[in-house]
């Protein structure tokens, strides 16, 4: 029996190594160059400071299973069913087939570029979480102007929660990824004041709101609850921005050095493209939609065709995992049965 | 409300109250505004109960007002306090028993602090010794005279005159009781039933005919709280809560009110008649106001006192209508008469409250 | 009230939810659905121009209205300059410039009647 | 004397008709501002008044705007217009030249074929009679359209048609028999004694053949006279008021009476010029996006004249002005419209009293004014920026921190008292900087400076601006293959008329693709701050909606110039690009 992977992602790895192990054959597919997806672009995780690229390596390492088959830089161009198989034909010329189709084609990060009242891509010195993972990497902190940043905010809710960009969802990470990113920024910056302007605080997971009281008590963080309504930029290239302080009732207007959008998640193009092609339907936050939220997590409305990770919603590195061995075994019970 | 739920909590908060042998410490509002009510105090608990307490003349003021007032240092009140527990050594006494819940509050955080600061005991030791020659041992037990009539609630029971009932109809008396913030808000464990759910006064209250009044506003400071009233551009706030609380009990209907705290009495007496003057609202019935006892005139009445001879002419609100319901005797000419038979002169009338 | 002896019975601060007149904001939501979505995110109030310049706060104001305290929407309302501001950064959808028109309409309304 | 019982329900009729809108008309053209009557008595003997009476001509009676519009509209009421007012000219001709008499009563020329008696011929009675079928033959396939047109609408291009009530059907069916009527009597009257020509000799003898007409002919004459003095006597009550009132209209319009805030004697004649054509109803991007079909300007006149409840109408509007772009009348819809709404709030000069002129005196000669929208889209400030600089223009950014709002909103919610306070304290706080020229990037900032605030400095739109430098060589673009089509904001296009500032500098630095929505056709964005009934959601649709009907022609880059629409385009996340002029010219330069 073999089964496709569409992304390469950690979802998609963990899922692959689970079914290989388990006995199965698995065609596992990544347009990108190499495995890793969005985990790629990350420094380190919450909320152990686990090194990300350690993740990753441990992840990909895993690939070298015999019953693995990595194809790398490819996408599918098209996928038919036939007689309960599934076809893929890829852009590389390869056709693969399999039992089953497993879609982990992940998130993508909101286009920051459409909030244009935030100025990103117009101001120096506004970036977004990603470009700040960059930096960690480099350990290279510094504004447009080559200068450490002496206040720097973080601006939660970018293109998440947000009408005006019809992305009605919560992202769920970004508020525990800020409090991480202030509290590695302050490690690097003892100095600056760092300031966090939230909605809603959303410590979910295990060990978050653990983080939150840290970064407030040890790391010094400041949190602010307003909404930035717009930025604009003065003459030494700091951003000027505005944002209401709600727990004073006051508007509040201050100065950055620097200025880190928490970007949202949004269903990756690769994922949207997937769910055309295979008529996997959409829930009303724009990713594909589970069979059922409680009995089916990891099932769609066509049969043989199972998500794992982010495509489905927002999740983290953990859920992600999980959900990806949650599909693993999905996939084998649904194998056992087509045997029959 | 559930009676099982405050049960419990009366029985998680019960304290160790002294049988006898009391060294009394007097309140300085209680004595200047209700001093019929320290004497009826006194007379049961020496009288009617055959207690032994030591009321002694050298005792002062704990400086309490003052201390919350910002005025007078931690290390001063101390080392009067400190002075107080030498005059009860000095008369041979281990019990104390304040009048006042101020004071009462302050003994409790001293004891407290030194129990947790030694050092600051030594300190006010030494400045007693070095301000007065004098020594002191802390005493063995500390309790407010209202748990001293608590304790003691069913023995004057078993002797009571009058009962908290309305003779004409037989129904139990409504009975608002308001503990002062200073009993138990600070150290729960020290007061009878806690701090949310005092008993000290209910207690008394069920034990003599009466049904006490469990209602919202039942734990909010009378409004004293001393910058507060103190102070004229807070006096505002002040009655403002008081107000709050008036209106709150308004709708049980209440017989009247008992406090266990000097202060809470006069302000909920006298500041009714403050509102009325303000705002022209009275509260109880007809115009009458709602009669405001201290816990001892309480006892007292229960126990055949003579309304007039514990000084319930002192108090802003008049308690006749409170009698008649009780059906104890009073001579309306001898209210304002002193204990020669001389008139005392009879307090100008207000505005909107009625008065006898 | 009377100013007796120095000083005069405060006013409760705390919003008394029980007694408040409540309709206006049952109207308005009823009205505009969208008013209810508001989470106090305060960016209409900090892009705001007026807001920026006197004590008006829009969220706050409709906070306020919702709790049925209606004083300082008397009193602050008219600030207002209908810019439509608010409206491009509401991340709920709320539509805050209608709701001021609809309270602009029912406080004139209510003069009317008194 | 030619005279018959049956003329008199038609004078009769004609008469309390005219005594009735001269009463009417009277009344209204009364309640004109001094202002006005200044500016008609200014205008009356000038060369207006002859272009109003050609336009008279081209759309009262050839309905010249619905033929472009539509021409088989245009043919009807072309039919209905031009060919009754031919039938009445050329019948009073042909009367004259046979009486030789200016006074004759008006009847005689109506009844014409009934009193003349056939035989007697007179100078051109042939061509006459011609003629006078032809024209009726015209009406009457004008008339056969109007019938086609209720049954169906979808057929004549239109894809709603406007509702009637009762009393509306009733004039409507009069309407229909007058021409009927008339053609029948004639007809049998030609057939009883000969006369008339191809259409009712031939009619008569037909008729003839087969029908009594001697006992029908005398009725048919009856039932002519009493169609056209019943119609008289509704005229007044119903829609085809519009006739007499629209050439009164066309006057007053060309004498250049305004209307103004509030609903006066000119407002009047508007609402009973509105022949309920229904163009409008096709333009409202509300009625094709959202479905709302009765909120259109002539739902809404028809409301307003009746009296009847309208409120949501009132403000239910985009104010986009398409409407007011395609009526044939010329009405002002949006001022109209604009007019009804109530001011609500009320202030004191103390109100505003927190604004302050903020600006000081520079000595730069040219203002840029980003407007309070310009600060939520700041690529457009920066490219504007950039375009001074590499302009070499010495400028001074005035509401760089921030201003107050242009009360243009403010006065779009019908609040003028309190909008003419916000301009006042603007105003101040504009001339402050000594500026001669004003730049502005926002289109509602723009309209309100230029036609409310009478500002001792010259005021562009920033389209306008980057035109004149282009032009004057000040910039260097370099055109691209880059292909963009342009949605022309409604403040900037109909609002202001700026046209071909916009196009020109398109074409200079890219490949213009020529849309549907050219000039007066641009859409709405949806974005709208004169709506004030509609939800965001529907904001949404209509911004969606607006966005497909430009990405269908496929342009790289969708291209505006106001920071509202970019800021309403930008939220459905349209893989079309959408960008600035300013935006556009500063990457091109």
């Amino acid at each position: 029996m073999s089964v496709i992977i569409i992304g390469a992602g950690p979802a998609g790895c963990e899922a692959a190594y689970q079914l290989a192990q388990a006995g199965e054959k698995v065609e596992l597919i990544e347009q990108e160059a190499q495995p890793g997806g969005n985990l790629n672009n990350w420094y380190q995780l919450f909320p152990d400071r686990k090194s990300a690229q350690e993740l990753n390596r441990q992840l990909i390492l895993r690939l070298e299973h015999p019953n693995i088959r990595l194809h790398l830089g490819c996408m599918p161009t098209k996928i038919d069913r036939r007689e309960g198989r599934f076809e893929v034909q890829l852009n590389d010329g390869a056709l693969l087939t399999g039992q089953a189709l497993l879609i982990a084609g992940g998130f993508q990060l909101f286009n920051a570029h459409r909030k244009e009242e935030y100025g990103y891509g117009i101001y120096e010195n506004v970036i977004t979480s990603v470009e700040l993972e960059n930096f960690f990497t480099n350990q290279r902190i510094q504004t447009s102007t080559g200068q450490l940043p002496k206040r720097v905010g973080f601006i939660h809710c970018v293109g998440s929660r947000d009408e005006k960009t019809c992305n009605f969802h919560c992202s769920k990470l970004c508020c525990v990824t800020a409090v991480k990113q202030a509290i590695e920024l302050r490690e690097i910056l003892p100095e600056a004041e760092i300031l966090c302007f939230y909605m809603d605080m959303r410590m979910f997971g295990p060990g978050y709101e653990e983080m939150y009281r840290e970064a407030q008590e040890k790391y010094r963080i400041k949190f602010v609850r307003g909404r930035l309504s717009e930025a604009s930029e003065n003459k030494a290239k700091q951003v000027l921005i505005k944002a209401e302080d709600t727990l004073i009732g006051k508007p509040l207007k201050m100065t950055l050095d620097l200025m880190v959008l928490m970007v949202g998640m949004e269903l990756s193009a690769g994922s949207r493209q997937l769910a055309e092609m295979t008529g996997i339907e959409k829930a009303t936050n724009g990713f594909l939609r589970v069979k059922d939220p409680h009995f089916a997590t990891n099932e769609t409305n066509q049969k043989g065709i199972f998500l794992a990770g982010s495509c489905s919603s927002p999740m983290n590195l953990t859920d992600t995992l999980t959900d990806a061995r949650s599909a693993a075994l999905t996939i084998r019970e649904y194998l056992k049965h087509i045997d029959l | 409300m559930k009676l099982e739920g405050k049960q419990q909590i009366w029985n998680d908060y019960q304290k160790e109250i002294a049988n006898d042998q009391y060294y009394y410490a007097r309140s300085c509002i209680r004595q200047t505004f209700f001093p019929g009510s320290e004497w009826a105090y006194l007379d049961i608990l020496g009288n009617k109960l055959g207690k032994t307490v030591f009321d002694d003349p050298k005792h002062t003021t704990c400086t309490g007002i003052g201390y919350h007032s910002d005025v007078v240092p931690v290390e001063t009140i101390m080392t009067v306090v400190a002075r107080h527990f030498a005059l009860m050594t000095e008369a041979g006494f281990e019990n104390m028993t304040p009048s006042c819940i101020t004071s009462f509050g302050i003994y409790t955080e001293i004891l407290h602090t030194w129990e947790q600061h030694p050092e600051m005991e030594e300190k006010t030791r030494e400045f007693l010794w070095k301000a007065t020659g004098r020594e002191f041992r802390k005493p063995r037990n500390l309790a407010h005279t209202s748990d001293v009539i608590y304790k003691f609630r069913n023995e004057i029971a078993a002797q009571k005159k009058y009962s908290l009932k309305d003779i004409h109809t037989g129904r139990p008396l409504q009975v608002v009781d308001h503990i002062g913030c200073h009993y138990a808000k600070m150290f729960p464990a020290k007061g009878i039933g806690g701090a949310e759910f005092p008993a000290v006064l209910s207690g008394m209250v069920t034990a003599w005919g009466g049904e006490s009044i469990d209602y919202p506003e039942r734990r909010h400071c009378c409004g004293f709280g001393f910058r507060n009233y103190l102070v004229l551009a807070n006096r505002g706030f002040s009655v403002a809560n008081s107000k709050k609380k008036f209106e709150s009990m308004q709708p049980y209907e209440p017989d009247f009110i008992i406090t266990n705290c000097p202060g809470c009495a006069m302000f909920l007496d006298k500041w009714q008649y403050t509102i009325s003057e303000m705002e022209g609202i009275t509260y109880g019935h007809n115009g009458y106001g709602i009669p405001v006892l201290t816990y001892e005139e309480m006892a007292a009445l229960v126990l055949g006192y003579d309304p007039w001879e514990i000084g319930l002419q002192m108090h802003q609100v008049s308690v006749e209508p409170l009698l008649d319901k009780m059906g104890i005797p009073y001579v309306p000419e001898a209210k304002y008469k002193n204990a020669k038979g001389e008139d005392m002169g009879h307090p100008a009338y207000p505005t909107y409250l009625k008065v006898y | 009230m009377m100013n007796f002896w120095g000083f005069s019975i405060a006013e409760a601060r705390v919003i008394d939810y029980d007694k408040n007149d409540k309709s206006l904001a049952e109207m308005l939501a009823e009205e505009m659905p969208t008013t209810r979505l508001c989470i106090g995110c305060g960016g209409c109030s900090a892009t705001c121009t007026a807001g920026n310049l006197t004590e008006f706060n829009i969220r706050k104001l409709q906070m306020l209205l919702k709790r049925g305290e209606t004083k300082d929407l008397r009193d602050q309302l008219h600030k207002c300059m209908l810019c439509g501001k608010c409206l491009l950064v509401c991340p709920r959808g709320v539509d805050t410039r209608k709701m001021i028109l609809f309270l602009f309409r029912q406080l004139s309304e209510q003069d009317h009647n008194s | 004397m030619y005279y018959d019982p049956f003329v008199l329900p038609f004078t009769l009729g004609l008469n309390i008709l005219l005594i009735y809108l001269i009463i009417k008309y009277a009344r209204w053209i009364r309640t004109f501002s001094t202002e006005d009557r200044q500016t008609i008595r200014r205008n009356i003997f000038t060369l207006k008044t002859w272009k109003a009476g050609k336009e008279v001509f081209l759309e009262s009676l050839v309905h010249h705007k619905i033929f472009r519009i539509n021409p088989f509209l245009g043919y009807m009421h072309l039919c209905f217009g031009l060919g009754w007012f031919l039938l009445i000219v050329i019948g009073k001709i042909e009367s004259l030249v046979y009486h030789t008499s200016i006074f004759n009563p008006p009847y005689f020329a109506i009844f014409f074929r009934y009193f003349h008696p056939a035989k007697e011929t007179f100078p051109g009675s042939n061509v006459f009679a011609f003629f006078m079928d032809l024209i009726l033959l015209m009406i009457l396939s004008g008339l056969l359209l109007a019938w086609l047109k209720r049954l169906y609408s979808k057929a004549l291009g239109l894809k709603r048609t406007t509702r009637h009530r009762p009393f509306d059907l009733l004039i409507l069916t009069v309407l229909w028999l007058i021409f009927p009527l008339r053609f029948l009597a004639e007809s049998f009257t030609s057939g009883l004694r000969g006369g008339g020509s191809f259409l009712t000799h031939t009619a008569g003898d037909f008729f003839n053949s087969f029908l009594p007409i001697e006992q029908l002919s005398y009725p048919a004459w009856w039932a002519y006279s009493s169609a056209l003095g019943l119609f008289f006597l509704l005229l007044p009550f119903s829609r085809y008021m519009h006739i007499p009132t629209e050439i009164v209209y066309i006057f007053l319009k060309n004498w250049e009476v305004r209307q103004g805030k509030h609903f006066s004697g000119i407002s009047q004649f508007q609402l009973y010029s509105c022949s309920r054509c229904g163009i409008c109803i096709d333009r409202c991007q509300l009625g094709s996006s959202l479905g709302m079909t009765d909120t259109q300007p002539v739902y809404f006149l028809k409301k307003l004249r009746h009296g009847k409840e309208h409120s949501i109408l009132v403000d239910n509007c985009l104010m986009c002005g398409r409407c007011e772009a395609a009526c044939p009348v010329d009405l002002r819809l949006n001022a109209l419209r604009l007019t009804q709404r109530q001011e609500d709030i009320r202030i004191t000069k103390s109100t505003y009293e927190y604004i302050r002129p903020a600006a000081a005196k520079t000595t730069a000669k040219v203002a840029y004014f980003a407007g309070c929208m310009g600060h939520l889209t700041p690529g457009v400030i920066r490219s504007m920026q950039s375009i001074f600089h590499k302009a070499g223009v010495d400028y001074t950014f005035i509401d760089e921190g921030g201003s107050i709002c242009c009360g243009r909103p403010m006065m779009l919610s019908g609040n003028h008292h309190t909008a003419a306070i916000i301009q006042e304290k603007n105003k101040a706080s504009l001339e402050a900087s000594g500026a001669e020229l004003l730049v502005t990037s926002c289109p509602i900032c723009y309209k309100t400076f230029k036609e409310d605030y009478r500002l001792d400095m010259q005021v562009l739109h920033h389209t306008e601006y980057l035109d004149i430098l282009l032009r004057e060589g000040a910039l260097h673009p370099h055109c691209s293959d880059i292909t963009t089509v342009f949605h022309n904001p409604c403040e900037l296009g109909r609002g202001c008329q700026v046209y071909t500032a916009p196009e020109h500098i398109l074409q200079t630095i890219s490949h213009r693709i020529a849309t549907a929505y050219e000039g007066k056709d641009a859409l709405c964005c949806g974005g709208s701050l004169a709506n004030l009934h509609i939800s965001p959601q529907q904001r949404l649709q209509l911004a969606e909606d607006a966005l497909n009907a430009y990405a269908a022609y496929r342009p790289d880059v969708l291209v505006t110039a106001c920071p509202l629409c970019k800021k309403t385009f930008s939220q459905p996340g349209s893989s079309l690009p959408v960008q600035d002029i300013a935006e556009l010219v500063d990457g091109q330069c």
